[in-house]
Parts: C-alpha cells; sequence; structure tokens
C-alpha cells in the first residue's frame, strides 16, 4: 500500500499569496493513498528539505509528491532529499503550482482548486512510479578520430595531451588535408604548410596516437562509450617497416604522367608516390590503378629493384582491423564544386578558368610553378586576372542554397597575392556580397580594394569564352551605372561552392549519423549542440558539418575534443533512466513484442535494435524489439507508435500517464 | 448547476518547448484562465492517442496538445510524427462524426509564453462556447436509459 | 479447377508444401476454407468469385507455422495482405508457395517473395466500389449526421472481437484491449468503450489495412467497421503516398514523416 | 504516328525556305507533315507584353484545334512559335483554372495534352532514324551551329542536354558531314525583338555573333529559326559596317543545310533566295579534303 507525502510551498508569498496553501495540503492529506501532508514556507531551503526527510522516515513515506515550482526547476533538489532519506528518487514528483498556477492566476477558489488538481494529479503518478536506477555504461578510453586535416589533427592532439588514446584514419597516404595544400591563410598571410607541417609531426610522434593513412572506415556498430569499429587498411604495397622514406623508388617510377591531386591536377606524379614533399608519414605507396605492374600483369618492378631495403610488397592485401573504441570524431573534410560544374563558364575545357584550389597551388611555394602564378595553359605570368566570388554557392538554380564562406576571404587573399607577386598585373573580383565578419577579416578584404588595389565589381559573371587568346568574361556593375562590363582577362580564377565529400552519405551511414541534403553532417542542435550528432558518442569537427575557415574548424575540432575527453573523465558513463523498454517474461511468452518493427524507423537515435530469441537447440523462435539504453534518450516516440504496448518509457510509463489523466478528472484509478 | 459553464481542458505538451513556455508565461506573470491543466511528456512523440480518448471518455472538455515548432523537437523528429498521427487522428474522429473542435493543436516554444497564454485563453473560450460534452458522455446514458425504461416497460 | 487441384497435389506429392490452405465447398455450395496435407485430398479444392475470405490469417497460428512449407489458395486481397504482413517482418519461419487465378482465368503459381510482388502490383486492386460509394456517402453527411450514424452501429457492437480474429494485420499476441495494466480498452460493450476499441483498431490498422473487407463481412452485429480502416487508408494515401501492400520494402505511413507534411490544422 | 505541323507567320513569308526545306527532307525520308487546320497567330512578341490571358489563349487555340484533328504531336519549327505555343501548354497544364478560362475564351475544350516538338526533337526521333539511307553528299566544311536565344531558352521548355553550350544542331551538321565548331556565341541574341525598331542594336548584337563565327574559321552559320536567319542574312550591310569589315558568310538553315546533304537540289531548298549568297556551301558539297 502507497504511502504518500505531499508537501506544500510557500514558496514565500510567490504561491501562497494566490493559493490557499493550507487548504491545499489539507485536503490533499484526505487523497487516498496519501499517509502524510504539510505546507512550509520554502521547501527548497534546508530545513524544508530537512522536513521532507525527516517526514519520509518518521512516517515510512514510500513516495512523495512536491508541490511548489516546476520540476525543470527543482526536481533534482528534491530528487537528492528523497534519496538521503533512503527511497528511490523517481518516487519523488514535483506538483507545479508556482509558474502553472499561482504566478498565472489570480488569487481565488478556482486557482486553490487548481493546484489541488495539479497535486491530486501528481499524487496518482507517484501510485504507479517504479524505482529506478541509472544506467551505467562502461567505457573504452580511446578516441577514433576520422580525417587527418587540420580538424582530425587538431581534435586527436587533444585529447591524446588529455592522456588518452587515439587511433586516427586517414584515406589518402598523408595527413594534413586541404590544409596543406594552401599557400597563405587569411587574415595574417601567415604560410600554411609552416604553421601545419609541426602539428602533423606531433601527431605522427605523439606517444598516445596511433595513425593508419591510407585507410577508410569500414563500418561501425555499438555504442557510445562501447563502439566497435572495422578499418580496412588499403594495401599500400610498401612495407612501412623496412622503407626508409629515401625516395628512390618514385623518381626512378616510369609511369610518370599520372594527375597529381596534391597540385589539384596542375601537374603529374608517378605510380608510387608520397603526396608532397613534408607528407607523414613520409613514405611511398603504389597507386595501384595507375601502376604498371598491376595493369599490365606484372611488367615494371622497377620499384622493387631499385629499393635498397626490399620494402617493396606487391603482393600486400587490404587487411581489416578491429577496434575498440569509446567516442568517434568525424573530421571528414569537405570538397570543392571544380569547374566543369560550370556550363556558363565553358565547362571547365578551357585550362585558364581554375578554381580557388588549383590557384592555391599556383600561389604556393611548393606548387607546379614555384610560387609564381603562371596560367596553366602556356606558363605565362597573366596580366590580369578575372576572380568570381559566389561560383556555385548562393544559387537556387546550382542546387546550392548556401554561403560557403570562405570564398569572400580567400577571394580577397587570392587577389592579395597576385597582386604582390604581379604589381603591375590588374586583379578584379566580381561578387554579389562580401561577407567578412570575423576578427580581423574585414580589414583584410579593405587592406585588397584600399591598399593592394584589387577591382572589386559588385555583379554577377554571365559568361565566359575565349576569343583571340584572351578569355572574355562577360558580367554586370550593377553599382556603377548598372550595366554589363567585359573584362579580358588572362586567368579565371572561380570560387567554387564548398561541398560535402562524394563519400559523405555512405560515411554517415557507416556511423549512422543524419544528415542534411547537401551531404554534410547533422549536428543534434543547431544552437546548443553544435558539435555531438544524434548518435551518442560522436561528434563532428571542421567541414563535414557546414563549410568554415580554419579557425572555427580548429575551434570545433577543440570542441569536439573537449565533449570525448569529458566522456572520458569517469570509468563509467551514466545515464537518466528515462529509457524505453521492451516487455519481457517467463518462456514461452517471452515478451508481446510481435517483432514488427515499426519502431525501429521511429527511433531518432537507432537505439532499437533486433533480437533474436532462441530455444537451447539454437532454434529461432522469435524476433523481437529490444533498447539499446546506452543509445536511448527517453523521447517515447516509440512507445506512442507500438499498437501492442509491448514498449513503454520508464518514468513515463502508459501507467504513469493513464493515471496522471485519470487522476486529474477526478476518476479513481485502481 | 453553475451559472456559467467552465469547461475542463486537458493539456499534453512535451517537456522542453511548450512546458517550459508555460514556465515562462509563469515567471512573466502572464494571467490566463484557469480551466487547463497540464500534463507533461517528453515528447509529443510519446503522447498517444488513446490518451485522448480516455481524457473525453472521462469527462474532459476539451484538448490541448502542444509541443515544439518542427525542426525544433529536443529529440530532433518526435514531433514530426506527433504530426502525422495527430493529422490521422482527427480526421478519424471527424470520420466517426466527433467534434474535433474540442482538440486544439499547436506548436508552442520555450520562448512564447505568451502565446502559451492567449493559446489556452482562445481554447477556453471556444470550448466554453462548445459547451459540455455531452455528446460522449451521453453514449453510455442513452443506453442505459433506454434499459431502465424496457425494464420499467416489464 | 482440374489444374489447381493437380497443381496442388503435385507441390503436396513432391513436398513443396507440407500444408495447403484453400477453399472448399460445404454441403450449402458455398466456398469454406479447408487445410489439405495430402495430395489425395487436393480434388476437394474450389476457387471462383465466392472466394472471398483472407486465407492468410491463418498464416499466424501455429499449427501453420509448425507446417513450415504452406501453400496458399489466394485472392488478390489476401496476396496483398501476405505482402504487408511480409514487409512487417511477419512469416519469416514460413516458406509459402502461392496458387491464384488471374484475369483472364489462368492458374498462377508464385514461389518467391519478390514473384508474389510483381504479381501484386501488376494486379493491384482499386478501393472496392461498394465501400467507395459508403465513404462518399458518410463523408457527405454532416458531423452530426456520422456522429449519429456511428453511435447507432457501434452501440450494436457486443465485442466479440470477430473483426480483430479474421484479421491478418491484427496478429499481436497481446492486443492493446487484453492490457490490463493499465487497462487502455474497457471490458465491457458499452457504446462509449466500443468507440474507444474501434477509434483504437482503426488507428492501429490505418496505412496497414489492405482493405479486404474482412472485418465487415464477419461482423454479426452487421457493423460496417471496415469502413473505417478504408476511410484511414485513403486519407493516409491521398496526404502521405504509399499502398499498403504494395511493396516488400514496407513503407508505413504513419512511422515516417517528411519535414514538409501538411500542418494547417496545427495553430 | 501523325506529326502535326504549325507553320506560323514566318515560316510562310521571311523563312519560306525554312518550311520548303522542311518538306523536301520530309518527303525525302518519306515522312507527311499534317497542317493544322485554320491555325492561327501565336502572339509571339506583341501578345505577351500586353495581356497574359490573350498571350495563353492565342496558342491555346491552335493546341485545341490540333486535338480536335487528332493529332498527338506537333512540329513547330519556329522558335518563337515553339516557345509560345510550349508556353501556353505549360499554363494550362498546370492551372486548372486557368485551363477552364482559357477553355471558356475559345468556346472549345482543351486538354493541352499534344507532344509540341522542336525542329530538333522532330529530326532526331524521325529524320535521324532512315537519314543514313538518304545523305548522299558530305558537307565538307566547317559550320558554326548558331541556336540563338528562344530554342534555349528557358531550358525546362526547351528540353536542350545542355542549354549553356547545345550540341543538337551540331549533332545534325555532324551526320550532314559538316565539321561544327566550338564557339562562343551559340545561344547569344540576334536583336530579333528590335528587329524592326532598332535596327543599330540589331547590327550590334548580330555582328558579335557573326564576327566570332568567322573568327573562328567558320565558313557558314546554320540556324533554326527564322528571325536569326533573317537579322543575320538580311541585316548583313549594317552588321558589316558595324563590324568594319566584309563578311560574306552565308546563313542557312539546319533543314537546308541537311537537305544539301540528301541531294535535294539548292533551288528546291530555297538556297537561292538568301541575301548572302549561300554559293560557298553549295559548292562545297562533296568536297573531299577540307
Amino acid at each position: 500500500m502507497a504511502r504518500i507525502g505531499v508537501f506544500i510551498c510557500h514558496c514565500g508569498e510567490n504561491i501562497s499569496a494566490t493559493v490557499d496553501v493550507d487548504k491545499v495540503a489539507r485536503l490533499a492529506g484526505k487523497l487516498s493513498g496519501v499517509a502524510y501532508s504539510v505546507d512550509y514556507k520554502y521547501m527548497c531551503s534546508d530545513p524544508g528539505q530537512t522536513l521532507i526527510v525527516d517526514a519520509i522516515k518518521e512516517h515510512k513515506l514510500t513516495g512523495i509528491v512536491v508541490g511548489a515550482c516546476s520540476p525543470r526547476m527543482h526536481e533534482g533538489t528534491f530528487r537528492k532529499a528523497a534519496e538521503k532519506a533512503g527511497i528511490n528518487p523517481y518516487f519523488c514528483e514535483m506538483a507545479n503550482i508556482r509558474e502553472h498556477c499561482s504566478w498565472v492566476h489570480p488569487k481565488s477558489d478556482e486557482t486553490t482548486r487548481k493546484a489541488l488538481d495539479i497535486v491530486r494529479t501528481m499524487v496518482e503518478k507517484v501510485k504507479n512510479d517504479t524505482a529506478l536506477y541509472p544506467i551505467k555504461v562502461p567505457i573504452t578510453k580511446t578516441a577514433l578520430v576520422i580525417g587527418g586535416g587540420i580538424a582530425g589533427i587538431q581534435a586527436a592532439l587533444d585529447i591524446a595531451n588529455a592522456g588518452h588514446q587515439v587511433i586516427m584514419v586517414e584515406k589518402s597516404p598523408s595527413i594534413g588535408g586541404h590544409m596543406s595544400q594552401l599557400s597563405e591563410t587569411f587574415p595574417t598571410l601567415d604560410c600554411s604548410q609552416c604553421i601545419l607541417t609541426p602539428r602533423m609531426v606531433e601527431v605522427a610522434q605523439h606517444p598516445n596516437i596511433t595513425l593508419h593513412t591510407f585507410a577508410t572506415v569500414e563500418d561501425v556498430s555499438g555504442f557510445i562509450g562501447n563502439f566497435d569499429v572495422n578499418i580496412r587498411l588499403k594495401a599500400k604495397s610498401v612495407d612501412f617497416e623496412k622503407c626508409t622514406g629515401c625516395g628512390s623508388c618514385w623518381q626512378k617510377c616510369p609511369s610518370k604522367k599520372i594527375p597529381d591531386e596534391f597540385n589539384a591536377g596542375m601537374s603529374f606524379r608517378t605510380a608510387i608516390y608520397t603526396p608532397f614533399p613534408q607528407a607523414v608519414p613520409n613514405k611511398p605507396v603504389i597507386d595501384r590503378a595507375n601502376c604498371t605492374w598491376f595493369t599490365k600483369d606484372g611488367k615494371c618492378g622497377v620499384c622493387a629493384k631499385i629499393c635498397p631495403t626490399g620494402a617493396i610488397d606487391y603482393t600486400k592485401e587490404d587487411e581489416i582491423l578491429n577496434i575498440k573504441v569509446g567516442a568517434i570524431v568525424t573530421a571528414t573534410g569537405f570538397d570543392i564544386k571544380h569547374s566543369d560544374f560550370f556550363p556558363e563558364y565553358g565547362y571547365g575545357k578551357h585550362p585558364d578558368i581554375i578554381d580557388g584550389l588549383q590557384f592555391e597551388r599556383l600561389a604556393s611555394a611548393s606548387g607546379p610553378t614555384g610560387g609564381e602564378i603562371r596560367r596553366p595553359s602556356d606558363g605565362k605570368i597573366p596580366e590580369t586576372v578575372v576572380f568570381l566570388a559566389c561560383a556555385g554557392s548562393r544559387d537556387k538554380a546550382k542546387g546550392i542554397e548556401y554561403c560557403s564562406k570562405i570564398c569572400c576571404m580567400y577571394t580577397a587573399k587570392h587577389a592579395m597575392l597576385y597582386k604582390h607577386k604581379n604589381h603591375h598585373g590588374k586583379a578584379h573580383v566580381f561578387y554579389m556580397d562580401i561577407r567578412s565578419a570575423g576578427k580581423s577579416y574585414d580589414e583584410f578584404v579593405r587592406r585588397a580594394i584600399e591598399e593592394d588595389d584589387v577591382n572589386y565589381i559588385r555583379g554577377r559573371v554571365s559568361k565566359i569564352y575565349e576569343k583571340n587568346g584572351k578569355l572574355m568574361v562577360v558580367g554586370v556593375d550593377t553599382l556603377l551605372g548598372a550595366k554589363p562590363v567585359t573584362i579580358e582577362a588572362d586567368l579565371v580564377v572561380l570560387a567554387t561552392a564548398v561541398v560535402a565529400n562524394e563519400d559523405a552519405e555512405s560515411v554517415a551511414q557507416k556511423l549512422h549519423i543524419s544528415y542534411d541534403k547537401h551531404k554534410f553532417f547533422a549536428e543534434a542542435h543547431p544552437k546548443l549542440k553544435p558539435v555531438e550528432t544524434n548518435t551518442a558518442g560522436i561528434t563532428l569537427a571542421g567541414a563535414c558539418q557546414s563549410a568554415k575557415d580554419i579557425p572555427e574548424t580548429v575551434a570545433q575540432a577543440s570542441a569536439a575534443a573537449a565533449k570525448t575527453i569529458i566522456l572520458f573523465s569517469g570509468n563509467e558513463l551514466t545515464r537518466e533512466p528515462v529509457v524505453a523498454i521492451v516487455n519481457r517474461s517467463a518462456a514461452p511468452v517471452f515478451t508481446t513484442c510481435t517483432g514488427c518493427f515499426l519502431c525501429q524507423e521511429v527511433c531518432p537515435y537507432q537505439a532499437i535494435e533486433r533480437e533474436e530469441i532462441r530455444d537451447r537447440a539454437g532454434n529461432l523462435l522469435m524476433n523481437a524489439a529490444k533498447v539499446n539504453a546506452g543509445l536511448c534518450q527517453g523521447c517515447g516516440t516509440c512507445v506512442a507508435m507500438c499498437r501492442n504496448k509491448s514498449i513503454d518509457l520508464q518514468g513515463f510509463s502508459n501507467q504513469q500517464m493513464l493515471s496522471e489523466v485519470m487522476g486529474l478528472l477526478n476518476v479513481p484509478f485502481e | 448547476m453553475a451559472e456559467t459553464f467552465e469547461p475542463k481542458i486537458v493539456a499534453f505538451v512535451c517537456n522542453w518547448c511548450t512546458y517550459a513556455g508555460a514556465d515562462l508565461a509563469g515567471t512573466s506573470r502572464t494571467k490566463y484562465e484557469t480551466n487547463v491543466r497540464i500534463i507533461r511528456f517528453p515528447c509529443t512523440g510519446r503522447i498517444d492517442f488513446m490518451l485522448l480518448i480516455k481524457a473525453f471518455q472521462n469527462g474532459a472538455d476539451g484538448i490541448i496538445v502542444s509541443g515544439c515548432h518542427p525542426n525544433d523537437c529536443h529529440y530532433t523528429s518526435g514531433n514530426f510524427h506527433a504530426r502525422r498521427r495527430w493529422m490521422v487522428f482527427k480526421s478519424m474522429l471527424e470520420f466517426m462524426g466527433f467534434p474535433t473542435e474540442r482538440i486544439t493543436f499547436s506548436w508552442v516554444s520555450a520562448a512564447e509564453g505568451k502565446k502559451w497564454a492567449d493559446l489556452v485563453n482562445e481554447t477556453t473560450d471556444s470550448v466554453r462556447a462548445l459547451g459540455s460534452f455531452t455528446d460522449y458522455k451521453n453514449l453510455d446514458f442513452s443506453q442505459f436509459n433506454q434499459m431502465d425504461h424496457e425494464a420499467i416497460a416489464r | 479447377m482440374k489444374q489447381l487441384q493437380d497443381k496442388a497435389a503435385e507441390l503436396l506429392e513432391n513436398g513443396t508444401v507440407n500444408l495447403l490452405i484453400g477453399f472448399s465447398e460445404d454441403l450449402g455450395k458455398r466456398p469454406v476454407p479447408c487445410f489439405i496435407e495430402k495430395a489425395e485430398e487436393a480434388n476437394i479444392l474450389v476457387f471462383n468469385q465466392e472466394c472471398k475470405n483472407n486465407l492468410s490469417v491463418y498464416l499466424h497460428k501455429k499449427e501453420v507455422k509448425d507446417a513450415v512449407k504452406i501453400g496458399l489458395v489466394a485472392n488478390i486481397a489476401t496476396l496483398r495482405s501476405v505482402m504487408q504482413l511480409l514487409s512487417e517482418n511477419q512469416l519469416w519461419s514460413l516458406t509459402l508457395t502461392y496458387l491464384t487465378v488471374n484475369t483472364a482465368g489462368e492458374l498462377v503459381v508464385l514461389s518467391s517473395a519478390e514473384e508474389l510482388e510483381a504479381y501484386v502490383q501488376a494486379n493491384f486492386p482499386t478501393c472496392r466500389p461498394e465501400d467507395k460509394e459508403m465513404l462518399d456517402k458518410l463523408n457527405a453527411m454532416t458531423r452530426q449526421e456520422r456522429w449519429a450514424f456511428w453511435k447507432d452501429q457501434l452501440s450494436e457492437c457486443v465485442k466479440c472481437y470477430a473483426c480483430r480474429a479474421v484479421c491478418p494485420m491484427c496478429y499481436c499476441t497481446v492486443c492493446t484491449t487484453e492490457c490490463n495494466q493499465p487497462q487502455w480498452i474497457k471490458t465491457s460493450a458499452d457504446t462509449s468503450g466500443n468507440f474507444e476499441y474501434h477509434t483504437m483498431r482503426a488507428m492501429h490498422l490505418g496505412g496497414r489495412c489492405i482493405n479486404c473487407g474482412e472485418c465487415g463481412r464477419i461482423c454479426p452485429a452487421g457493423i460496417p467497421v471496415h469502413l473505417l480502416t478504408a476511410q484511414m487508408n485513403q486519407e493516409i494515401e491521398q496526404e502521405f503516398g504509399g499502398k499498403t501492400g504494395w511493396s516488400l520494402k514496407g513503407g508505413y505511413a504513419m512511422n515516417s514523416f517528411k519535414p514538409g507534411d501538411k500542418e494547417n490544422f496545427i495553430k | 504516328m501523325r506529326i502535326g505541323y504549325y507553320p506560323g507567320c514566318s515560316l510562310q513569308g521571311s523563312g519560306k525556305e525554312y518550311s520548303d526545306s522542311l518538306f523536301a527532307v520530309a518527303e525525302k525520308c518519306g515522312i507527311v507533315l499534317e497542317e493544322i487546320n485554320d491555325w492561327n497567330c501565336c502572339g509571339a512578341s506583341a501578345a505577351h507584353a500586353l495581356n497574359h490571358d490573350l498571350s495563353v489563349a492565342l496558342p491555346a487555340r491552335t493546341l485545341a484545334l490540333a486535338e480536335k484533328q487528332g493529332l498527338e504531336q506537333i512540329l513547330v519549327p519556329c522558335a518563337a512559335c515553339f516557345g509560345r505555343l510550349a508556353n501556353a501548354q505549360q499554363e494550362l497544364v498546370s492551372s486548372e483554372p486557368m485551363r477552364e478560362k482559357i477553355s471558356d475564351y475559345l468556346d472549345m475544350p482543351i486538354k493541352g495534352s499534344a507532344r509540341i516538338l522542336t525542329v530538333f526533337e522532330f529530326l532526331q526521333e524521325h529524320i535521324f532514324p532512315v537519314a543514313d539511307q538518304h545523305i548522299v553528299n558530305k558537307l565538307n566544311h566547317k559550320t558554326a551551329c548558331y541556336y540563338g536565344c528562344l530554342l534555349s531558352r528557358p531550358k525546362e521548355l526547351t528540353r536542350l542536354e545542355h542549354p549553356e553550350d547545345p550540341m543538337e544542331m551540331d549533332k545534325v551538321m555532324e551526320m550532314a558531314g559538316a565539321i561544327p565548331i566550338d564557339w562562343a556565341f551559340k545561344t547569344e541574341c540576334c536583336g530579333a525583338g528590335l528587329s524592326v525598331s532598332r535596327t543599330d542594336i540589331v547590327a550590334k548584337l548580330s555582328a558579335k555573333i557573326v564576327e566570332d563565327a568567322v573568327s573562328r574559321g567558320a565558313e557558314s552559320i546554320v540556324v533554326a529559326c527564322p528571325m536569326c536567319q533573317m537579322n543575320l542574312d538580311l541585316r548583313r550591310p549594317e552588321i558589316n559596317r558595324q563590324m568594319d569589315k566584309k563578311s560574306d558568310i552565308p546563313v542557312m538553315f539546319v533543314t537546308q543545310a541537311l537537305g544539301l546533304s540528301m541531294g535535294i537540289s539548292a533551288d528546291k531548298l530555297g538556297l537561292n533566295s538568301h541575301f548572302v549568297s549561300t554559293g560557298k556551301v553549295v559548292s562545297c558539297v562533296g568536297r573531299k579534303e577540307l
């Protein structure tokens, strides 16, 4: 038999000014199952809490209702008090007679009656409360960082420096990402590689970081604290134990005409290659799709002959490495649209219409031109360069409605770099709006316009065509006279839209995280959970979530690392027991769940699994849903979806909710 | 009999938006009608349509169902599922001839204390105008009455 | 008919099926469900326009499940309900062979789920005209008239649950009606409890019901309960698209959503 | 399959060669074109600037007549007519009230269900399959395929595979044995809308087109729009003045070029009625090497 205590708070005069608290306490004492009822000036004060603790002990109360403020305010306080008195904290319920009653209604009998109704409702709920215990989930204190760009590097270093193990997976042969391709960085114009490469080396040498380059995530299962990940280690064809990175192999490789990804296709590399001189690890891999040994059935073999340490191994196969991790940082980065995406600019057929990354390589001291800005077609130094901001971005017709965010800044930087290297050259920028919000950003753009004499034209470009060796850029100047303009250029740089990686969708599906319609990964909450995903334990860092510049990426990566470190700060993860549960009973019933799994699709957290129930001989008897308490967040959408009420939500169970309704409408419900 | 009819209105709300919005109405001291009683759910996705039927069956005259605006759901998609369910449930009731104007669906965010107060006032007014929900209550009475008559006749 | 009997006999003979569910005739020459285990009994099989029962409901029975390899003589509604059941992960323990007669009057044997899907999609039934007519009539009424109609109808319900028993989609081992902690549905057959039960039933079947109409046909009180689910299906199909029993992949409208779903009823 | 035919005013007047050559090619390939009885003006240029309903009603009447005639496909060679007919059809199909209103105006039932073919679609679907057996000569010369504005815009109606750089006409010319060049003014405006009122602007716009084609070594310009043809051909003296140099590059219809490759006489194709002589093209028929 329930023995319930009701504690009505005056909240100074906040409640008692409009509600007859004495009457509420008195009448509540007469409710069925209520063993004790009292009112007090400040229930949340120390003496108030002591009053509750003592009453629970003295009257052997099995549950309590505190008629006071919103549960969002003090539920935790009173649940702790209940626990202190020796009852399960989930036998404490709040009756919100302040925010929902005394504060919003005038002093009247009706207001008092409403307060009593609210209390009675919660009394009925408490009668149906069950003891709940925090869910403990063990944690594997190793983090997986997917992607070795600046986001991944930052996150990995932060987590590793906090003393936790990190496994980093990078799909290309070297870490560094897009940042390693950049020439200088805005707004300070410091050299990108100069600031990045020390970090890359730190990752390689960190005792807590295990680096797997030329590797991809194959599949992910498990849940927060307990992920089970298979990593595909692509066959490098080079034994890194033996390789010294001397470089003889790639110097002698006869397949020399493979477009170099690092130089954005503007130079060539060999089939056995390290992507760039500062690569980490600085050891080559064989690109099998372009290697004569693999494409022409064992012909060639030059690298194996030349290698002084016998490190070349053509027989290596892909390996699958199984790892257990507690958290995953997704830092898979971005891609940009290439110039062939733009029919109006000649479908990328003209070699001197290039994209931003190509320009970065032209401007980079380590690039194909040694840092001299020379146009790809004939190697001449261009006298007039036209930059197009918003190539594809903010363009509904192109299916890219969003702003790519980094283009305004890097276009200003590009124009500046060009002007710094070619003082007599002309730089024109076509733009829609200049979006330069950020520390020292607008000053930077002003500098390009005012000091470096870059000609900014507000308008868009409708077409670019070639005529007599010049690129005719046909656009409009919407400000000065609002008239069409045609600029004869030698080089055109398109600030093409930032887009999600081609494989973003499949990565998201492997990780069971959601993504938006542009395939950028979705954060759990746009404002308050910008680094978490809907899958607990998986965080986002960098441009895989949306277009970002370097400072923003680094900040988010550190935030993702912080979330991971917080998770790793305890040995177990404690979770609110407000989770869904599928009923189970003894054989031969096992459960009333019929295994239709319609609940599985509504769960936003992939918390519902399929359980196979078998007899002792191993024969499959039935399929049933099973909630992974580690993943469930307790929304209860599955509960309302379940036809036969086989799944229920602890803390908001069917019995509790129905008894609240019945209690409210004053119909005894037993 | 009371002079003016005061309806009983039950509000089924989600914890994160509407319950918080009602809290905000409280902290802002926005006054509204006393007729509403709130039942707190974690999410609109949790609200079982059976609870609405039970509430009407047990004497509710009006019902408010309210949660987070689309895209604001604490659990991402609970309100989207709820929206479909309510759409279908409402047309189902309409097909059975049920006076669905007694159910008000609304999105009230945690910042919309004023909207909550207005919603309660409007709903109370409209339900008060509709009068006591006798349709449902009479379902069984009419049957019993009939039986009584027959018994008497016998 | 002979073809069907021969094929059935053959399937039973060569062990493709252990149990065949079909129709035979009773003394009044009316088709009734029959269960055949031996090839020599196959000659009692009949199949004609009058074979309306949705035999897929038997697939949930333990005795049937124990036979594992089942042959099902089925009309199109039955096949459609099997499709829906497969999409809901039911019948996984059974190996099913379907025997049906197409519009040209030829015997069709379907031995895989994929064949079944192709056949059902090619021969997909439209809403039964008699149902459509009733729905239109009801929808044209005023709300009060509809309330009176259903009140009148549902006051006759004795909660015998025949509508539930005959429905292949009502395969739950424990129905909401039987839940007593809490007691969701009143046990007594008073009108408000009947409303409660039928609303619940319709909500649970909307978007899953395959409009075979068996529930209405079986009702001893003659209540057209099948109209409730038919109306819901019509509504759901119109608003959210998707047909019940159309695809093996399912596509239950009520456990999915689109961000742009209709919400003009929400303040 | 019956194919309806809507000539419009141009193909009976300034663009008569277009019509003549089209019929000559169709005849060669054994295809019968059925003219829509009692067709009327499509309303191009004027109607849609004045009155929206009128701009739909005019082409809609023609569509209604075609439906009455039982035609499921209608070939509309003139680019302007095509634009108006396709546009009207779009409105009729997408708006039920609009359809009812127009139907009321016309006092005729109208569905707007007939398929309206561009000249490219007609050539692809009906001529291409049988062209091989009829093509006897190679038009061995460099040609600039000029599409103009109305055949490429709006892309939803004109259905070109790459609206910014269409290749449909290039394919026809390739089949005729010519060498289509890659150039920059394929879809530029010739100034047709101002062809009467502001010939100076026409000259300026058309000059750009002619200049680019010539500078890239084209020996002919091929068009599929009577207005384009008229501007580039008839306005050549002004164009030449604008360019400050003399160009005698001939401008012919795609159907004329195709007809030539099929061995149809220049006379029958109307190649003798152009302002700029087409003799150079006619003479390169069957030329061995370029």
